[in-house]
Order: C-alpha cells, then structure tokens, then sequence
C-alpha cells in the first residue's frame, strides 16, 4: 500500500494547537463581543476539526475524492440549515396588513 | 455482431487478507477506506438534522438557550474536550504504528485510546447525573427556574439527544476498537495490511470532531453574561 | 351521477379567475408538449420500426444546438410560470386595506367561527359579497387546513400561532368548506359550508342571529376580569406597557430586538410573557397559559385592536 | 423475439450458474453473491407490493361511493397510511436499486460483486428486519398518521402504532444507505479495465446519481423520525408548539429526504429506460453526455426543492419564492431526458419486444407527471390544488407510471439474464397494454378531481365527484389484473420457459457478454473494454443502410 507515514512530531503538534484552541474557545466565549461569539467559537472549530480531518485522518494525504466526499457532506448540511433558514429569518418580512 | 476485443487476463493471486473480488490490496483499500468515509458522510447529515433543529430553535429563543448552556458544567465539558482530543491523539498513533508494523505499540495505544474514551463516557455520567439531581432531565419533572423555562427545556432536549448520540457513538467506537486491539494482539495486521486499524481510527476521529462542534455550541454560549 | 361531470369548480372570489387563466396557460403548456412528445414517438416508432430496409439505425451521437434549444426553451417557460404564479402568489398573500376580520379556532374535527359582531356559528362561515374578509385562524391540536375551492384558497391553520388569508366572495351562493389537511379519524367530516350573500341580505342575517355583544367588548370583559388592566393602564405608567394603539406598531425590546406587534406577538405575550420583555418594563406578567381558551385570546385580541380604532378616530 | 443466438436454439447442456451452484437454503441466506441477494430482494419487496396492493384495492373500493360504508373512517385512515408506507418505503425506494442494481451494477462493470458483499446481505437482513416491524405495525391495528407522519399529530394526537412503524422505516433506511454506500464504492473503484466514466452505461450513471441522493439524505429522515418516536415516547416537545417547538421544522426536516425520496424511486427508472431504447432502437442514446450529467443534476437540485410541499403550510411567502424557482429549475434536467430519447427514436430499427412498450409507456406518463409537476411548482395553482388529489394523481404519475413502469420494463428486459429464461411475449405485450391503459384511467381522474377541490385522504366525499371516483376505481381493477399477469408467467418461465441464451436480444453491454444465468464470479475472465456504450455500429446490415 503507498500510505503516506505522518512523522510522529507532526501528531503532537496538531495536538498542541488543537489544546491551544480548546483554550482560546473557552476564553473567548467570556468576552462580550456581541453577535460575533458565535461566529468566533464556530471558526475556532472548524479549525480545529479542519486540523484533525487533514492530518490525524490523513485527508492531506488521501486521493481528492475523499476530500470530495467530505465537501459534499458539508455542503448538503449547509443547504439544510441555510434553505430551512430561508423560511425562519424571513416570516415577519411580509408587512402587517394595513388593516390593522 | 462483433464483440469488443478482450484481453484475456487471469485471475489475480489471492494473497493474505484480499477478498475474492477485489484484484489486489490496493484496490481493496481503496474501496474500504472510500466506503468509511462515504459512511461518515453520511453520519454528518444524521448528525446534522440535529444540528439544523438545533440551529432553528437557538436562532429563536438565544436568550433562554444563553441561560440554560450556563447550567452545562463548562470545567466538566473543557475536561472532557482535552480527554477526547488526546484520544485523536493516541488513536492517530496507533494507526502510525500500525503503518510500521510494530504489533506492541498498535495494542497499546489502542488500549490507551479506549483508557481515555472511557473516561469521556465517566465524566460525561457524572454531568449526566448532576443535571438528573438538578431536575434539568426534559419530560413532565423538568424544573427550570426564571423566565425562559419553556424554551430552556427546548436546549436541554438537545443537549441529552445530541451528547447522548455522541455518548452512542463512542461506545460503539470503544466496541470496534476493542475487536481490532483483539485481532491486532493475535497478529492479524502487517505493513502491508492494517486498513482495519485505519478504518476505525477514521471512526473515532470522527466522534472527536462531533464533539469539537458540540462543545462551543452546548457549553459556551455568551458565557461572558 | 352520470347526469353531469363538471371539470372546474365555480369561480367564486376575486381572484378565482385569476387562477383559473393562469391554470388555463399551464394547460395549454403541458398540452402541447404532451402532443408533442406522444406524436413524435408514435411516429418515429412507425417510421423507424425495424423491417427490411431499415435493418440497422443510423449513428447519430447528439446534436449540441438541439440541446441547447430544449434546454433554454423549457427553462423560459417555466420562468414564465414562476413570473406569472408569483406575480399571483403575492398579490394573494397582502391583504388588502378595508377588509374586515374573522376569526377561526380548528379542533378535531370542526371550524368554530367567531364573527367580530360576537355572532359565532360551527362549520357555516356567512360573508357579504364585494368586501375583502381576512381570516385569523389557528388550532387547539394538531394542523388544519381552511380551504373553499370556488374561491380557490388554502391555509394551513397551526396550534401555537395564527395565520392568516384572505379572499372577496365575488358570487352569492354555497360553497364546500373542506379541512385540507390531515387530522385523524373525522378528517373528511371537518368541513361544511360557505354561505355568501348579497351585502343587506348578509346584514340581515347577523342581525338576526347576534348575541348583542361585540367580540372586542366581550374581550374588554375579559380584560378586566383576567386583571390584566391593573398592570397594562390605557393612560400609561402602570408596571407594564399600555397596550393602546399598540397593534400594528414596532416593539423595542429589551434584548435590543425591535418586533411588529401583531397577532402572533400579542399570543405569545399572554401566554408566555417573559419570552419578549418590552424594553424599560420588568418581566412580572404571570402566564396566562391554562386560563384563556383560544378563542378567549382572540377576544383579547380583537379587544386589543379596537383600542387602535378608537384611537385613530380621536387623532384624526 | 427473433433475433436470438444461434446458440440457444437447442437446449444447453447443464452449465454452473449463480442459481445452480448450491440449493441448500444456507446457501440463499447466508449467500454474498450481489445477483443472489438481489433475488432475495425480488421475493421481498414482491410480497411488500402486494400488500400495499391490498390496501389500494381497499382504498378504491371504500371510494366507490360518496358514503363511508364498506369500512370505518379510522379503518380507512390506516388503510391509506399503510398503503403509503409500504409502497414507498418498502417498495419503491427498494425496488430497482436493490434488485436490478444489485445484480447488475457489478456484472455492467466488469466487477466480480459489489465492493462490500457481506454489507449488500447485511443490508437485506436489514430491511427484512425493518419490514417485519412495518408488517407487525400493521398486523396489530396499523398507523393513522399518514405517510408524512406530520407533527403534532403523529407525535402526541394519534392513537396508533407510530413508534413501532417509525422505528421500521428508521431501520430500513439504513438499508437504503448501505446499498448507495456499496454502489458508490462499487462504481468508483471496480470498473473494468477500459471502462472509463464515459464509457459507462448510463443505468449506471442513474445508480451513482441515486446512491447520492441515498447516502446525503436518508439520515437526515432517519434523525427527524427518531426525534418524533422520542416525542411520542417522553412526551417532550421538539416540534410541540406547546414548548415553543415549531411543527414546520418538523415538515422542512422530513421533505428534505422526502423529496428527493422521489428521485430515489425515478432515477433508476430513468436509467432503465435509457438501456431499453438504446437496446430496442439499436443506437447509441441520442447525448449521451447530456442525459449522463442530467441524472446527477437532478440528485443534486432536487435536494433544494423541498419546501414546494410547504406552500400553504404557513412558511414564510419569501421562502416559498425560493423554493418555487427552484423547484422550476429541476424540471429542466427531466425534460432535456424526454427530448433526448424522443431523439434517439429517430432513424433507429426498432424492435417490438416487451421491454420497449414499458419504455415507450413510461416516457408518455413521466412526460404527463413532470408536466403537471409544473402545476405545482407554480405557486397561485399549488395554493388551490396542494392537498388535494391533483398530487395524487401527480405523484402516481410519477412513482408508478415512472418508477414502477421502468422497473417492470426493467424486469422483462433482464429476465432472461437473471433466470436464463424466455417469457411468453404474448402474454408480456398483453400486460403492459393492460397496466398503461388502466394507470390512466385510474389516474388521469384524479387531476380533474384535484381542481374540483377534492381534498386528499378523505374518506367520504360530497356526492358530485363520485363519477370520477367510479371512473378510478374501474381503472384499478384494470391495472391489477396488468400486474397479475405478470407474476404469473414470469413464474411460469422460471419451469417451463425455453433457455434464452446468452444475449436473447443482441443487446450491447458486459452483461450481456456473460452466460445466462452468469456465473458466481459473473466472468470467466476479467472483461477489457475498449468501445463506448451502445456501440450498435457493427450491426448486421449496418452497410445497406441509407447513407
């Protein structure tokens, strides 16, 4: 098999950085920064799952299909969330009836 | 009629560990280790109507979700996270051991990953155990003092689905990890052939990045109030 | 039941032709493009069956114009159905001004029908020709759906909030009342039937049939007993918001959200009041889930809204 | 059928095949082999057709007259829920994937089985599992909810066995995705030496198409009917109003699987239909290219389609905008189909054999269900006809003029490839007259009931549509005597049928180069590809045609 071997000191350092933002994560959420709290603990996790999806799952390594693979998850999971969101962020657009 | 021109080509060698029909082990490990993924696909979007409910409803009501995430244990959680993560950590060892054929190492950081996995499962009990005490368990006995009872009831509701399919899915990991630590121990892997190790490493990494997502989105929002 | 087999149902509101035409457009569409296809496949299966002489088909691969043609062509056509049905949909989904309300509650398995003049009747809705009537529905269970087919409208009703819609009866007569959507054992006996009348005919009949008190007056009552105008005083300064004029109007909350008080708001605000706290005011309102049926909150509401027009009338 | 091998004209001495290599029942159930569990299949989703057949013909008959009297209203409630469950989830969704699929998905690219055989028979005993909750669900008084299982109804309201039939299609539909998973797999990494991605027959294209639709969207149905079995079962509230949940969520979540649950049923048929005319026209499908892509476009948009079924539900009217432009934009892709085999027609040698009639019957009523698909896509029309039998006579048209046609053209076409074994072609043409004719009069009433105002699932109805009910129902009957005839001489042929030979139909395509019925390993040696699919130029007299 043509597996490509990671060195074991780029595990650790993956580990390192994931503790440092598990770290960063949690202090972050104490500061007030208004509607960006979540935007921050989102990014911070997509890095942190992008770091554990390249390298402790070898997807750097891995044939481009994978990485397709996980791109279509992704992407149909936002279609969910963003299409269903469609509906939510836009009910109380249309305006009251001038009847009332 | 004609019929297209065919090379004649013989059936390939059955070495160690190759299925009847596949034609060599790379073709093999391709087509398992593609398979694990598209299965984890589709864990993301089971995960994921979860996580689109979830969406929906902390949209809706962010003041209540904000009161009822201070009542999930944030040191418990931050814990559990590091435990988890070190496991990913472990796990990815054992497959790069796997990968040189070192049969010790592959059962002992197995072994290590389970250690820490259970330990997950442990603290997660314990939360567990605190929110049943503090009547946090949805249904006709919840209790939630304040304004935003109805809806802190909605978070809760997600929090016991979405960390206790989580808590799932790591007991079924700890079970696949338990059987290749078994097959690993009798030498069932080579260099050559380890893609059972791989495969459920793949798996239990997973579980990690669900986690990774769950923590910020249970635990820590607008923890600064 | 041979004697006749009618195709379309009565054209009854205003916007029954409307829909109609467009249908007729959707017809004709599909109409040729059937043609079109089912005649150009029996006669190239004609044509081209296999017999001596046509032993063997001839090799085309494809033809990229041809491609291109029916794809452009399909997709501006159906752009123009999504142009025209829209156009429609929209105009369905504003009310018009000047219309007058009625209100619906759903339970399995009747239409209970609260007229703002305080007549109430089950499964019979009366309306007046000529005039626009919006419906302010919801259910006590599961979902409902209103639907008058001659007028060529549907809504689905929910437990939990209101929706709404509306219509202008354009033709007296009687016309079927159906619950569209399903709800259990007595789904297909949830309906009845829509009487409309010529306006003094329609005058006459609620007359004839009122109780005497008006839904806002029987919701004043309410008010008051509920307790609810110690706290909400029409002059201001009580521990909640005075509620005068308030439908209709933007809300600033305290969260830093600004909403419209409408229907739904008001709903919600009865029953679970801390959700939304009117910013400045403490969240002190008890709950009121329990103690008002729904269609008890529709008097509140309907209370809350003639505060609005008697407003108006001393501003103006 | 004439254009038969010389070959088969005397019977051939006993060759070892797939069916013949073992008896024992063992061996059936314990079997790894794609072709034998795509049989297994056949045998089950058969049995779980006619029992969805069943509750039709109840359903037609109650509706014979305006008046509730052949069974009670909440018998009838059951009746069309289950008729609906079963039909779809246990059939339809199942059919072609897993049983023409299953057995030819590997032999049409050179593969000896399926990446994961031990999979594809877990997959089985899965949905066996699932069906036989479904079936108990049934037995012990039925589910009243519907199809849709719509909340609150489903969750707190109804007094039937939605959990047990909830857990039934969650299990299932694991089934489901574990078939798409191995098809995937199959595709991506066992085609034969040569046989490039287009080189591929475009069945196989459909199947990749399908498997997306199966692997990104049955776990989301899966999560949101477990999320109504664990409402039902602890009385919280996810979609309760009563907590502030939202019913609606519950919709969006479940037709975010359930409509391209549709093209799950279609695509395959689509795919069917096109090696049936590329064979029977005997030329290559007129774009190739074209119709291979469409099947992937209309996995992917039909995903972003789904709250057409929401209209008047009370979902936001911007987002109903969305969805309807949408919804406008998948009908291309269908359509550029219809055109392209329309276009093969042309100039090719077409052959009467069975198969071909399912083809040329399935390409009018897909024509006539996408058409009026239109209708409700349009937002004003979908206002007055949603809920009503407009949709379905509209999904009829689709889910049985479309899927169940390609499936059973799909059938005579390969029967003699999986049993080794011609029909009688007498009788096949006879039965696919029948069932066209009696789907449209069954059918094509219930449009014009649909702008009548006829609401769907109602058990008794105001007396001016019973014409057109009457009308249906006699057509039913038609339609169940056309699918009768075919179980019986299928049967039939399995005993009494001549040996079909290899290629009873001088049909292009690796699975056809192989003996009927194939071997285990499906080839005797690893076949080489080195023409593009439906290659049909070396065709005897191909010289003489007209230039």
């Amino acid at each position: 098999m043509s597996e490509h071997i990671v060195q074991k000191k780029t595990y650790f350092a993956i580990f390192l950085t994931l503790m440092v933002l598990t770290v960063t994560t949690v202090w972050v959420a104490t500061i007030d920064l208004g509607p960006f709290n979540i935007v921050a603990a989102l990014v911070i996790a997509a890095c942190k799952a992008t770091l554990v999806l390249l390298i402790f799952m070898h997807v750097r390594y891995s044939p481009r299909i994978i990485a397709l693979c996980i791109f279509a998850g992704i992407l149909w999971l936002a279609l969910l969330i963003g299409l269903t969101l469609t509906d939510y962020l836009s009910r109380s657009w249309i305006a009251s009836p001038p009847g009332l | 009629m004609t019929i297209p021109v065919r090379r004649e080509q013989p059936l390939p060698d059955r070495s160690a560990g190759l299925a009847h029909h596949f034609d060599d082990l790379e073709q093999q490990h391709a087509a398992g280790s593609l398979g694990m993924w598209l299965f984890l696909v589709t864990e993301i979007l089971f995960f994921g109507g979860l996580f689109a409910a979830y969406a929906i409803y902390r949209w809706q009501y962010p003041a209540a979700f904000a009161v009822a995430s201070h009542e999930a244990d944030l040191v418990m959680g931050t814990i559990n996270t590091i435990v988890l993560i070190g496991s990913s950590l472990t796990m990815a060892l054992a497959v790069h051991y796997a990968q040189l054929g070192n049969r010790k190492a592959v059962v002992a950081f197995l072994i290590l990953t389970m250690v820490l996995g259970v330990a997950f499962l442990g603290i997660k009990g314990a939360e567990y155990h605190h929110k049943y005490l503090d009547n946090h368990f949805p249904g006709p006995d919840f209790v939630f003092p304040g304004p935003y009872a109805q809806q802190a009831e909605l978070f809760f509701i997600f929090y016991f689905i979405m960390t206790g399919l989580h808590a799932l899915h790591m007991v079924i990991g700890i079970g696949l990890l338990s059987t290749v630590a078994v097959l690993a121990w009798r030498g069932c892997y080579s260099s050559e052939h380890f893609a059972p190790v791989e495969l459920a490493g793949l798996y239990w990494h997973f579980v990690d990045v669900v986690w990774i997502f769950l923590f910020p989105l249970l635990y820590l929002i607008d923890r600064h109030k | 039941m041979w004697s006749e087999l009618p195709l379309f149902p009565e054209q009854a509101s205003s916007v029954a032709g409307r829909v109609d035409l467009l249908y007729f457009f959707l017809v004709a569409v599909a109409g040729i493009f059937s043609v079109l296809i089912f005649s150009l496949v029996f006669f190239f299966a004609i044509r081209y069956r296999r017999r001596p002489g046509n032993m063997a088909a001839a090799r085309i691969h494809g033809s990229t114009v041809l491609e291109v043609l029916w794809t452009v062509i399909p997709l501006g056509l159906t752009m123009v159905m999504f142009g025209w049905g829209s156009l429609l949909f929209l105009r369905n989904a504003r009310t018009p001004p000047g219309s007058f309300e009625i209100y619906v509650v759903a339970k399995q398995w009747m239409w209970k029908i609260q007229h703002p003049e305080g007549l109430r009747e089950i499964n019979e809705l009366h309306v007046p020709t000529g005039m626009p009537v919006r419906l302010v529905m919801t259910s006590e269970d599961v979902i409902h759906s209103f639907y008058v087919p001659a007028f060529r409208v549907k809504q689905d009703v929910l437990p939990g909030r209101y929706t709404s819609m509306w219509f202008q009866p354009t033709r007296a007569g009687k016309y079927h009342l159906f619950c569209a959507e399903y709800c259990g054992n007595q789904h297909s006996a949830m309906g009845g039937w829509v009487y409309v009348m010529e306006p003094a005919e329609y005058e006459k009949w609620l007359s004839g049939g009122s109780t005497g008190e008006s839904m806002a007056t029987t919701g004043q009552g309410l008010f008051e007993r509920l307790g609810c105008s110690s706290c909400h005083r029409s002059e201001g300064g009580g521990r909640g918001p005075s509620l005068e004029g308030l439908l209709g109007k933007k809300v600033q909350l305290d969260s830093g959200q600004a909403v419209v008080a409408d229907e739904s708001y008001i709903r919600e605000s009865i029953l679970n009041p801390r959700a939304k706290i009117v910013g400045g005011y403490q969240p002190l309102m008890p709950t009121f889930q329990g103690q008002v049926s729904e269609e008890q909150l529709l008097q509140l509401v309907a209370y809350l809204k003639s505060l609005k027009k008697a407003e108006r009338s001393t501003t103006q | 059928m004439d254009n038969t091998m010389e070959s088969e004209s005397k019977i051939p001495e006993k060759r070892v095949d797939y069916l013949n290599v073992d008896h024992s029942l063992k061996s059936w159930l314990l079997t790894t082999d794609h072709k034998r569990i795509a049989l297994l299949y056949l045998i089950s989703i058969t049995l779980f057709f006619f029992i969805g057949g069943i509750f039709a013909v109840m359903i037609r008959l109650e509706l014979l007259t305006p008046s509730g009297n052949l069974v009670q209203a909440e018998t009838y409630n059951r009746l069309f829920t289950m008729h609906g469950m079963m039909m779809i989830f246990f059939f339809l969704i199942p059919s072609i994937p897993a049983v023409l699929g299953n057995f030819l998905v590997p032999v049409m690219i050179g593969a000896r089985d399926l990446a994961f055989p031990r999979l594809n028979l877990l997959s089985w005993y899965i949905f066996i599992i699932g069906g036989a909750l479904a079936i108990s669900a049934a037995v012990s008084g039925g589910v009243d909810t519907g199809w849709t299982f719509y909340t609150p109804y489903s969750s707190t309201y109804s007094n039937s066995h939605v959990i047990v039939m909830g857990l039934g299609i969650f299990i299932a539909g694991f089934s489901s995705i574990l078939t798409g998973l191995n098809f995937m797999v199959t595709i991506h990494t066992m085609r034969a030496p040569g046989l490039t991605w287009f080189r591929l027959p475009l069945f196989i294209w459909a199947h990749y198409a399908t498997s997306i639709i199966q692997i990104l969207g049955t776990p989301v149905l899966a999560i949101t009917i477990a999320l109504v079995a664990l409402e039902r079962a602890f009385h919280v509230g996810i979609f309760d109003p009563a907590l502030g949940g939202d019913p609606l969520l519950f919709q969006h979540l479940f037709w975010f699987y359930s409509h391209p649950a549709v093209y799950i049923m279609i695509l395959p048929s689509l795919g069917v239909v096109s090696e049936l005319i590329a064979c029977f026209t005997r030329k290559r499908i007129f774009g190739y290219k074209v119709v291979a892509y469409s099947s992937i476009a209309i996995a992917v948009l039909g995903f972003l389609v789904w709250g057409h079924h929401m209209f008047v539900s009370g979902m936001s009217t911007y987002a109903s905008l969305v969805f309807s432009i949408l919804s406008f934009l998948v009908a291309v892709p269908s359509a550029i189909k219809v055109f392209n085999w329309t276009a093969t027609l042309y100039k090719g040698s077409i052959v009467y054999d069975t198969p071909i009639l399912y083809a040329f019957g399935f390409i009018g009523l897909f024509t006539m269900g996408g058409l009026t698909g239109l209708f409700l896509a349009t937002l004003a029309i979908d206002v007055h006809v949603t809920d009503t039998y407009f949709v379905v006579a509209h999904f009829h048209y689709i889910m049985v003029g479309g899927a169940l046609m390609g499936y059973l053209g799909g059938i005579h076409y390969w029967w003699p490839k999986i049993t080794g074994r011609l029909y009688p072609e007498g009788w096949s043409k006879l039965a696919a007259l029948l069932v066209f004719v009696g789907f449209n009069l069954t059918f094509f009433p219930q449009f014009i009931l649909g702008y009548m105002g006829m609401p769907r699932r109602y058990y008794h109805y105001p007396p001016e549509f019973q014409a057109l009910n009457v009308l249906s129902s006699a057509g039913a009957s038609v339609l169940g005597v056309g699918y009768l005839i075919p179980v019986i001489y299928l049967l039939w042929s399995i005993k009494y049928g001549p040996a079909a030979g290899p290629n009873p139909f001088n049909a292009k395509g690796l699975e056809w180069q192989t003996q009927s019925p194939p071997i285990t390993q499906n080839f005797e040696t690893t076949p080489v590809v080195t023409e593009e699919a439906y290659d049909y130029s070396g065709e005897e007299g191909a010289t003489v045609a007209r230039s």
